[in-house]
């Protein structure tokens, strides 16, 4: 043993990967007649997740040397950066990871319920899924940025035909399809990147991208223009969304309720490579394809309002409010004020998780028309799976007890406070800090952000209205309806959601003064890649010769 | 033209005309797939190239990486060997599947009954 | 405890009350009235506490950190206004509990009543002891949504649901205008705090954005109080509780807005825009609101139009802009709570003892409950501003403002006119009201003989009109001093002179006063047999329905258009969408060449044309151009086409120095050709040619733009990778990988080396997405429905089956086993073959082409081979596959190779290699990089079978179920 | 070669596009293979050092690799990830048309025929 | 022997997948050859599960006839197809099917026939009826039908019937 | 001219030899007409897409794109296996 090793801790960076595949690949191995066995593995391994996440938000949070703030660089394979991969633990990543264990969590804790038995291998899927998100929130490399993407859509191909049906089947062959397209063009784009700047890493790249002459920033710009395009069909711009209500309709609530945080994806990756590439320090490309972000979630906001008022469906409605939202968030980067960007941060934290709650809500409150499990499948023993398919409906999915309904009305009144930016929750407080980032701006106010004032009050308006309607119709007109029954299982995580957003607002203070931080320091590119390049490996001298190892001469 | 490696001039020339020799046949076995008129005879062409075609390179080949490195270097056999063994399989299965279908359809090509077999 | 601590107390107890209130069983209809008037009491107890300090001039202030970067801190100021409204909100609501205990029925779900009552409650408070206008914008919102759930508290009703609606969506509407209008004020003033805000009136009055922040803000507290044209939302929330109405709709939330107006009073009135935007609005309602409250046939609705025409009255005073008007306000504002609370409460016993509210069917009532009749006409002389009574000192104050010149405009030199005239209306209304329920004939048809309710539900009128009847005989002793608090916290300054006399002599107003007596009871008389003709609604705006118009607009606007925008701006077709996305992709790449110019070519000379490469890419471009051209009728045919042009990709990798590509595109070609057949078996026949003769116009024009678009975006890529393939190289960080592959590598593979070990990341995301991939279609085909044309067995099989029954001596299946006697022999023989091949790849993998990916194909394929060969069952009899296992293992191979790392303290997938010297066999390199490459190999071969197997096993399911269907048969 | 490399990928993409285009799943599914071919064709055309024929990434003998006798082995890496994407891809997108087309019926890419 | 079929099932194919791997790795280092026998010795474990029809060669050394005189005729015939190839029109028309009976019924002995057809341009194996023992094939230049039986019965299936039965 | 050019030359010429076939048998499966004329069409092409490969294997003198030829010599078969049987059963695997 030689040089100096990695501190046990800074291995926690690694774990959001690692532990769910581990995991989702370790239960393969079982059939799926060890189901409780399933089920108390992967919600372990979820809660572990948790933890892991919260402590690398304090860990981030923690001053370092002369910064108020750590980034933590993960060599992967101790290679050093940029040439091997690396993750980057910041505090917009690990916020990123809280969020998707956070809702990890209340989906899973949801769907063993009674949506895991829907299909097969549930919860290898889902625990994939949450490996792709998070590995895509920690990658500081654009190619396994990429791979990640793949891995999660590959996981959310199979999460939203979980459970099959017509409407599943169908929506499928639109959502497959187009991101798979979205997938060509971000390899075009990733491509394009790596041929003029002959680089993968995203700290590299934002130290490059100053330096390129005119003719190579012309063709990176072509390259990072055809990247955007990919991470905005994921994002769900405008007018590259229309996938996306459909899709979130189809899928079950569980699956729904997760993907809240599938378009975040997309927009974390715009805010990222956004600011780290053409940002302040980009020379001639600074704000590149700004106005775009600005005007393209503009109009996303306006047709997703559009649509969650259009919509007959609760669970369309919901689509068309996971837009809104993405909306909100591009038209907030696109401002590239940072004060906008932190009341954007917040606003992510609390949209994702009012929509989680909101996927779960749905399907509590429809439960009465809820489609029965069709088809009978036979198998052959030589996968080791019995056939067993989601019991009856008439089993017993819950106690009905009168309450419940003023239980799902309640949280229904507090998702729709949240979607439309009402108090007393969140959704009020992230409406007033970019609202009031964007009045405060220096000078005067430009039109533009007259318009996007006058949009997010009219989304809210329209979000009102429309929730209003539905819940009216879903909740107080149907008094003959038999009452939902709902299990504990199935409220506590709704419940969960809704106190975090509660939470949010009484902690504000804390949490925004994070998403400050956390905006300030995408506003610093060279800070950044600084951070990130200049972590050598592990043991010094890897770069020059020596092996970590001692091994033999070849 | 990138330069060809550095063999003397008799194996060159061996090599040459092996591999030569061995394109010209197989452009002449597909060139069979292009002007023989009806199917069952297209079915012939490609085993020039399969056969000879194959050979011939495979040879120039061997000779040719014996001679760079000194040594007999002959692996190229197991291409021939494999490509001996499989095209049949494929031709097999694709003259019978075609006779089934020109049967069903009634197509002239094929006849519609087996041939009486043929007594010495 | 300090003042500002008790204040949150105050605060709190009405939260907390609420919740408590929610957890209460659904029948604790005691319990839950006892819990919230005890609220109500502690919470007017400490606010009559408060009030020593508070009439000092100091009000009490906390102030705790919560958005110190926004400007928002939780801050509670409480200045003599808004004690004033604070013991209005406390003292009616205590009050209004005691009344909703008795009014409620048993069958109700009371506790939920309290519970959302008690949060109003809270949220009232809020709003008038917020310190920080965004803060009182928050429990402003907090009240309309709360008030959304009271109105609806009766949801089965139709008219509840839809005048929550209403009233949810006006007042939220005006609630979110408020909050831009306040967010202005802080952007002028730099702070949100009203204590700074209050110091700044010339900075907000000489700001260029006081005229929108004062038109925002005015929509808020217009909206609010039912101001016109938003009134039309007060009448619909009738359908509440009578509790509610009286609560919500007379004593404390319409009188958030006039709240809003006096706190802001002393920096925003005075100027002109104020005068013509507030004075206009007040003045229309006062007018419009008294004049519809005569015609209406509804209890309520009549109390409903009257309050709307209070606080157009309230408006109007504060709108002129005089500390007098101001004072009369505040003064009107507390009165008008009183009579209308104590009218309303009235109202709701008669509703609640005759079954009815329409005044068409009430009659005579003063016999059944006298007491309850004089109360109520008690009330209504204040509301009719009698004498004696508190309403005719406050609409005194207003007429003698009336008179007093503001602006000396046209518009003010009217008023009085006007405010007579509006006079006259409310004492007809009020005659009315008295008139026609407690005198004439008996009521006929009523359910049940009325009586004097419950003494305890009577009580809080008692209450209330006795202190009518206080503050209208003795004003000064009464209310003076509260009054003078309100005032100077209103007018953030002393107050003017003014006197609570009864008594100013014969002036103007007396003789106003005198004349809207006198002209009410005429109006009355001249009305009565058009308003006993039993018409609803007033006789020239009945057809103008300020509600009607708003729903209508609403369903028009929220529904209609919605729906036909969003079919506008969107689509459900995939092909629309696929257009757009390739478009704008193009369209986005193409943008930075027409900012900055076109870009040409590199410098680089390029490599020199091989013409065999040349004729190769011809057939290549043959080939997809003929695959994208036939793959709609001819399938097989399109299949074929892609294999040609796979094979043509793979020759170009070969040529081009990546024979690791060469090898890979290969094996995946070969996997994906019988991958596609085995789909193509349930894929019914195409019907050929939809269109016979010519397609139509509508077709060619899509197409030609389907082509442009695919055109542009091949046009794109070759232009791009023109572009990048002859600009002069940037030193990429390969450089690194080439010069570290063997020495750190221990590889002579570089691409090997990169794939499992510089970046072997990328590979293990790479193995999971094929996982993923694998589960996801081996859980879709376990549901597999097959298309109907395509369960039954291929066409051929059952061809060849009835040919086999009919000779004699054949039986079914001899022709697939002739068919496949010596090829399946040959194949049988290979897999041991390609099972050693594969051993093969792999293990040379890191030195050479290879590796477990291809290795993992290879073995892939020798099962399918095998599969082909002899059947499923055959091979299943014979190889035991356990794919998902096999896929498990893989991943977890890699992974632990990766973790393996960490026991010597590395960063995960740091890897480690070594020669081993073996005896007799020499050096072998041994790199923990194979063990990961296993771990893609296992999983490569689990994956792929599962895949193809889950394929092939359909035909047996879909045979073993038409089977199934012939035995029922 | 570079030209007509260029021409090939784009013509490939060409014809991938506008297969992905078409109303039928097999049509998207035979476009999506196309495409494919084309974007893996132009990573591996984006190798740092131009296309290079006779160089292949792999050290000739036991010493470290001299860069620029040698392809950029980063391309190649790449592309050998998106093949193995690709694939997986293909059969999922696969599976899930056969599986519409079972339920819907049709094999139009809405999963209903459009009424004319 | 039955030892040595315990261990070693198919001692035949053993060899070839050594010799097979040898070749692969172009070295005939110790190394190799153990590591080659340890993977043959695999491969033929696997053929066990597999259960192929037994294989029995009684003559060897006819099969190097046989292998010669396949060669010879290989390159005859790819002579003669290729001059029909690029003759002129009326050459490519006399082609047709034949049938003709075999008394060879070992199937290895049958596939190596099938084999061996079918490489040789201008014939092609296109069906064999077991029960009735008739082989059906398409012959380019089918001008002589008994010659082609002569041919094949005389020059192939006699050595293959030496050979396996 | 030199033993290397005359090698060069000699390969080139192969090559377009070689390529031309595979343009005959592309032609083939380009124009059908039958499915079974494609098939021996893509079969042709295989064997000949691997003689080019061996010839470049010649040129670059090392025996680095071995495999791939091998992979077509043993492998290439499969696909086109598949599409007979498919022809002939309407099922690759039963
Ligand atoms: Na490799
Ligand atoms: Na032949």
């Amino acid at each position: 043993m030689t040089g100096t090793t990695t501190p046990l801790v800074e291995h926690l960076a690694i774990l959001p990967v690692l532990l769910p595949l581990a995991v989702g690949a370790f239960m393969l191995l079982f059939d799926e007649r060890r189901r409780l066995f399933k089920m108390v593995l992967s919600l372990a391994t979820v809660l572990a997740l948790l933890i892991i996440a919260i402590t690398l938000i304090v860990m981030v949070n923690m001053p370092s040397g002369d910064r108020w703030s750590t980034i933590f660089v993960y060599p992967l394979g101790n290679w050093p950066p940029p040439f091997g991969i690396v993750l980057v633990v910041d505090r917009l990543a690990a916020m990123m990871l809280l969020l998707t264990a956070l809702l990890g969590s209340a989906t899973l804790l949801f769907a063993l319920a009674r949506w895991h038995k829907a299909g097969p291998r549930f919860y290898t899927l889902f625990l994939l899924l949450l490996t792709g998100l998070n590995g895509a929130f920690l990658t500081g490399d654009l190619f396994n940025l990429f791979v990640f993407f793949e891995i999660l859509l590959a996981a959310s191909y199979g999460l939203v035909l979980h459970g099959s049906g017509t409407a599943r089947v169908r929506a499928g062959l639109h959502y497959i399809p187009i991101n798979l397209v979205a997938s060509s063009l971000f390899l075009i784009g990733v491509a394009v990147i790596y041929g003029v700047t002959g680089t993968l890493n995203m700290a590299d790249l934002s130290r490059i991208v100053p330096t390129l002459d005119g003719q190579a920033r012309v063709l990176m710009e072509a390259g990072a223009a055809v990247l955007g395009i990919a991470f905005l069909v994921k994002a769900g711009m405008w007018p590259l969304s229309f996938w996306l209500p459909t899709t979130y309709a189809a899928a079950c609530a569980p699956i729904a309720a997760m993907f809240a945080i599938m378009t975040k994806v997309g927009v974390y990756v715009i805010l990222r490579l956004f600011l780290l590439c053409f940002g302040d320090e980009a020379g001639a490309s600074e704000e590149f394809g700004a106005l775009w972000l600005y005007y393209g979630g503009m109009a996303t906001i306006a047709f997703g309002a559009i649509g969650v008022l259009a919509s007959q469906s609760m669970q369309r409605l919901g689509g068309y409010a996971v837009l809104v939202s993405s909306g909100t968030l591009l038209a907030a980067i696109g401002t590239g004020n940072s004060a906008v960007i932190s009341g954007a941060l917040y606003y992510m934290a609390t949209s994702t998780l009012a929509i989680s709650a909101y996927f779960l809500l749905v399907e509590l409150i429809e439960r009465g028309q809820a489609a029965g499990a069709d088809v009978l499948a036979v198998t052959l023993e030589i996968f080791g799976d019995p056939e067993e398919d989601i019991e009856d409906e008439d089993e017993e999915v819950g106690v009905a007890i009168p309450a419940t309904i003023a239980v799902l009305g309640g949280a229904f009144v507090a998702c729709t406070a949240l979607l439309a930016g009402l108090p007393p929750l969140s959704g009020f407080i992230a409406k007033f800090a970019m609202l009031s980032a964007l009045i405060n701006e220096a000078g005067d106010i430009p039109a533009s952000h007259w318009a996007f004032v006058v949009l997010l009050m009219l989304s809210g308006l329209g979000t009102l209205i429309a929730m209003t309607r539905n819940g009216i119709r879903t909740l107080w007109v149907p008094a003959e309806n038999e009452i939902p029954r709902v299990r504990a299982i199935e409220a506590i995580p709704v419940a969960g959601l809704l106190f975090l957003c509660a939470a949010m607002t009484v902690a504000g203070g804390p949490t925004m003064r994070y998403m400050e931080a956390t905006a300030q320091i995408l506003y610093w590119p060279r800070e950044y890649a600084r951070e990130v390049l200049g972590s050598g490996p592990t043991s010094p001298g890897r770069s020059q010769t020596t092996h970590p190892i001692t091994g033999g001469t070849p | 033209m990138s330069a060809a490696p550095d063999l003397p001039l008799w194996a060159a020339l061996l090599v040459s005309a092996l591999v030569i020799a061995g394109a010209l046949v197989t452009l002449i076995g597909s060139i069979g797939l292009w002007r023989l008129p009806d199917f069952y005879s297209r079915l012939h062409a490609p085993s020039l190239g399969a056969t000879l075609g194959t050979g011939a390179i495979l040879i120039g080949s061997m000779i040719c990486f014996s001679v760079l490195q000194s040594r007999p270097l002959i692996h190229e056999v197991l291409i021939g060997l494999f490509v001996t063994l499989t095209t049949p399989v494929t031709l097999m299965l694709l003259a019978r599947a075609s006779l089934y279908r020109d049967r069903v359809e009634g197509n002239r090509a094929a006849p519609e009954h087996d041939p009486e077999p043929t007594e010495l | 405890m300090s003042n500002g601590t008790l204040l949150l107390v105050a605060l709190a107890l009405p939260f907390l009350g609420s919740i408590a209130a929610g957890f209460l069983p659904t029948h604790a209809r005691n319990a839950a009235a006892v819990l919230a008037g005890s609220v109500a009491v502690a919470g007017a107890g400490i606010v009559v506490f408060l009030y020593a300090g508070i009439a000092d001039g100091e009000p009490v202030r906390l102030w705790l950190p919560w958005l110190p970067m926004l400007g928002l801190d939780f801050t509670l100021r409480l200045d003599g206004l808004a004690w004033l409204f604070a013991i209005l909100i406390f003292g009616i609501g205590a009050l209004v509990v005691l009344y909703a205990r008795y009014y409620m029925s048993r069958e109700d779900p009371v506790p939920r009543f309290f519970s959302f009552l008690l949060a109003f409650m809270g949220s009232m408070i809020g709003i008038v002891a917020s310190g920080n206008l965004v803060q009182l914008v928050f429990f402003w919102e907090l009240t309309s949504l709360f008030s959304f759930l009271l109105i609806g508290y009766w949801h089965h009703s139709a008219t509840a649901r839809d005048g929550a609606r209403m009233a949810l969506t006006v007042t939220g509407m005006g609630g979110l205008c408020l909050l831009i209008g306040v967010l202005l004020i802080g952007r002028i003033v730099g702070s949100y705090d009203v204590d700074q805000v209050l110091e700044a009136r010339d900075l907000i009055v000489d700001s260029s954005l006081y005229e929108p922040a004062l038109v925002l803000i005015l929509l808020g507290a217009f909206t609010k109080s039912a101001q016109f044209p938003f009134h039309f939302w007060l009448p619909h929330a009738m359908a509440a509780p009578t509790p509610v109405s009286a609560y919500l709709h007379s004593a404390t939330m319409v009188k958030a807005g006039i709240f809003l107006l006096m706190r802001l009073w002393p920096v925003m009135a005075g100027t002109d825009a104020w005068f013509y935007l507030v004075v206009p609005a007040g003045l229309v309602t006062l007018l419009i609101g008294a004049f519809i409250a005569i015609f209406q046939q509804d209890l309520k609705g009549l109390l409903a139009y009257s309050t709307i025409s209070h606080l157009g009255l309230i408006t109007l005073l504060l709108g002129l802009g005089s500390p007098l008007a101001a004072v009369a306000a505040v003064f009107h504002t507390l009165n008008h709570a009183i009579f209308k609370a104590s009218l309303f409460m009235a109202a709701g016993i008669i509703d609640h003892e005759t079954g009815t509210r329409d005044l068409r069917k009430l009659s005579g009532l003063y016999r059944y409950m006298p007491f309850t009749a004089t109360l109520a006409m008690v009330a209504a002389a204040a509301m009719a501003g009698v004498p004696l009574l508190n309403g005719f000192i406050s609409k005194e104050m207003f007429f003698a403002e009336a008179v007093a010149e503001h602006t000396g405009s046209l518009l003010d030199d009217s008023l009085p006119y006007w405010a007579t005239l509006a006079g006259v209306f409310s004492v007809t209304y009020s005659l009315r009201f008295i008139l026609g329920v407690f005198f004439g004939p008996p009521p006929v048809g009523l359910a049940h003989r009325p009586h004097e309710p419950a003494h305890w539900m009577r009580f809080p009128i008692e209450l209330l009109v006795l202190i009518c009847l206080m503050i209208g005989i003795v004003p000064s002793l009464t209310v003076g001093p509260v009054l003078a608090t309100a005032v100077s916290g209103l007018l953030e300054s002393a107050p003017p002179y003014y006197s609570l006399a009864l008594w100013h002599g014969f002036t103007l107003p007396l003789l106003m006063s005198f004349i809207a007596l006198a002209g009410g009871v005429l109006l009355y008389v001249a009305l009565r047999r058009y308003l006993e003709s039993g018409i609803e609604g007033p006789p020239l705006l009945r057809d103008f329905k300020g509600q009607r118009i708003f729903e209508k607009l609403l369903v028009t606007i929220s529904w209609q258009w919605a729906r036909a925008a969003e079919a506008a701006l969107g689509t459900r077709h995939l092909q629309p969408q696929m257009r757009i996305v390739v478009a704008l992709a193009v369209a986005a790449a193409l943008s930075p060449f027409i900012v900055n110019g076109a870009v040409g070519a590199g410098g680089l000379p390029g490599s020199p044309v091989a013409p065999a490469f040349a004729l190769l890419w011809a057939v290549g471009i043959a080939c997809a151009l003929s695959a994208a051209y036939q793959a709609k009728y001819h399938r097989f045919a399109a299949l074929v086409l892609v294999g040609g042009a796979g094979l043509v990709t793979c020759v170009t990798f070969i040529w081009l120095s990546a024979p690791d590509l060469a090898v890979t595109q290969l094996l995946v070609e070969i996997v994906t050709t019988v991958l596609l057949l085995l789909g193509l078996r349930w894929l019914p026949k195409r019907i050929e040619n939809v269109y016979p003769s010519r397609p139509p116009l509508k077709v060619l024009v899509r197409r030609c733009i389907d082509l442009s678009i695919s055109c542009s975006l091949g046009g794109l890529m070759a232009f791009l990778a023109y572009c990048l393939m002859t600009r002069p190289v940037p030193d990429t960080v390969s450089r690194f990988f080439v010069e570290r592959a063997y020495t750190e590598g221990g590889g002579r593979n570089i691409v090997n080396v990169i794939l499992v070990d510089f970046r072997g990341f990328d590979t293990m995301g790479e193995i999971v997405v094929l996982c993923l991939a694998a589960l996801t279609i081996f859980a879709l085909l376990r549901r597999f429905r097959p298309a109907p044309e395509s369960i039954a067995a291929p066409e051929q099989q059952r061809v060849q089956n009835a040919y086999d029954e009919a000779e004699p001596d054949r039986s079914p299946g001899d022709t697939v086993t002739d068919y496949m006697l010596i090829p399946r022999l040959i194949m049988n023989w290979l897999f041991p073959v390609i099972a050693v091949f594969a051993v093969y790849l792999f293990i040379r993998g890191h030195d050479l082409p290879g590796g477990g990916f291809a290795a993992g194909i290879t073995l892939s394929i020798a099962f399918v081979v095998q599969y082909m060969a002899s059947g499923t069952r055959w091979v299943e009899d014979h190889l035991r596959v356990l794919p998902l296992r096999w896929m498990g293992i893989g991943v977890l191979t890699s992974a632990a190779t990766g973790a393996g790392s960490w026991w010597f303290g590395y960063p995960f997938l740091t890897s480690h290699f070594q020669y081993l010297d073996i005896p007799f066999i020499g050096k072998v390199p041994a790199a923990s990089a194979l063990l990961f490459d296993l771990g893609v190999f296992f999983l490569v071969v689990g994956a792929t079978v599962l895949i193809l197997i889950a394929l092939a096993h359909q035909s047996l399911r879909s045979s073993r179920a038409a089977q199934a269907a012939e035995g029922g048969d | 070669m570079e030209i007509i490399l260029s021409i090939g990928i784009g013509v490939f993409a060409a014809s991938g596009v506008w297969l992905i285009l078409r109303p039928r799943t097999y049509q998207v599914i035979i476009g999506l293979s196309l495409i494919s071919y084309a974007v893996n064709l132009f990573i591996f055309a984006m190798a740092g050092g131009g296309l290079r024929v006779d160089a292949p990434p792999i050290i000739a003998s036991g010493t470290a690799g001299d860069p620029s006798a040698l392809a950029d082995p980063i391309p190649q890496a790449l592309v050998l990830t998106a093949i193995v994407i690709g694939f997986a891809m293909t059969a999922l997108f696969l599976v899930v048309l056969l599986a519409a087309r079972g339920r819907t019926g049709t094999d139009h890419v809405d999963g209903r025929e459009p009424e004319r | 022997m039955s030892l040595l079929r315990r261990i070693l099932p198919h001692p035949l194919l053993f060899l070839a997948l050594l010799a097979m791997w040898l070749l692969l790795m172009q070295s005939l280092s110790p190394g190799q050859l153990l590591l080659g026998s340890l993977v043959a010795f695999g491969g033929c474990w696997v053929m066990v599960a597999l259960d192929p029809p037994p294989v029995r060669m009684r003559r060897p050394q006819a099969a190097i006839r046989l292998a010669g005189r396949v060669f010879v005729d290989v390159f005859r015939s790819n002579v003669a197809v290729g001059r029909i190839i690029l003759g002129d029109a009326e050459r490519r028309t006399h082609s047709g099917f034949m049938s003709l009976r075999l008394d060879l019924t070992s199937s290895y002995g049958l596939a190596i026939l099938a084999v061996v057809l079918t490489c040789t341009p201008g014939t092609q194996w296109v069906h064999y009826d077991p029960a009735r023992r008739v082989l059906m094939l398409h012959v380019l230049d089918l001008v002589d039908e008994k010659e082609w039986v002569r041919i094949i019965k005389q020059r192939y299936e006699a050595l293959l019937m030496e050979i396996f039965e | 001219m030199n033993a290397a050019a005359i090698l060069g030359w000699s390969i080139t010429l192969a090559q377009v030899l070689l390529v031309l076939a595979m343009a005959c048998a592309a032609m083939r499966f380009i124009r059908g007409p039958r499915a079974q004329d494609r098939i021996i069409g893509l079969d042709t092409f295989y064997v000949n897409a691997m003689l080019v490969l061996l010839t470049l294997g010649i040129r670059s003198g090392a025996t680095l794109y071995f495999e791939a030829a091998l992979v077509i010599g043993m492998l290439g078969f499969v696909g086109t296996v598949a599409l007979s049987k498919f022809l002939m059963r309407g099922e690759v695997i039963e």
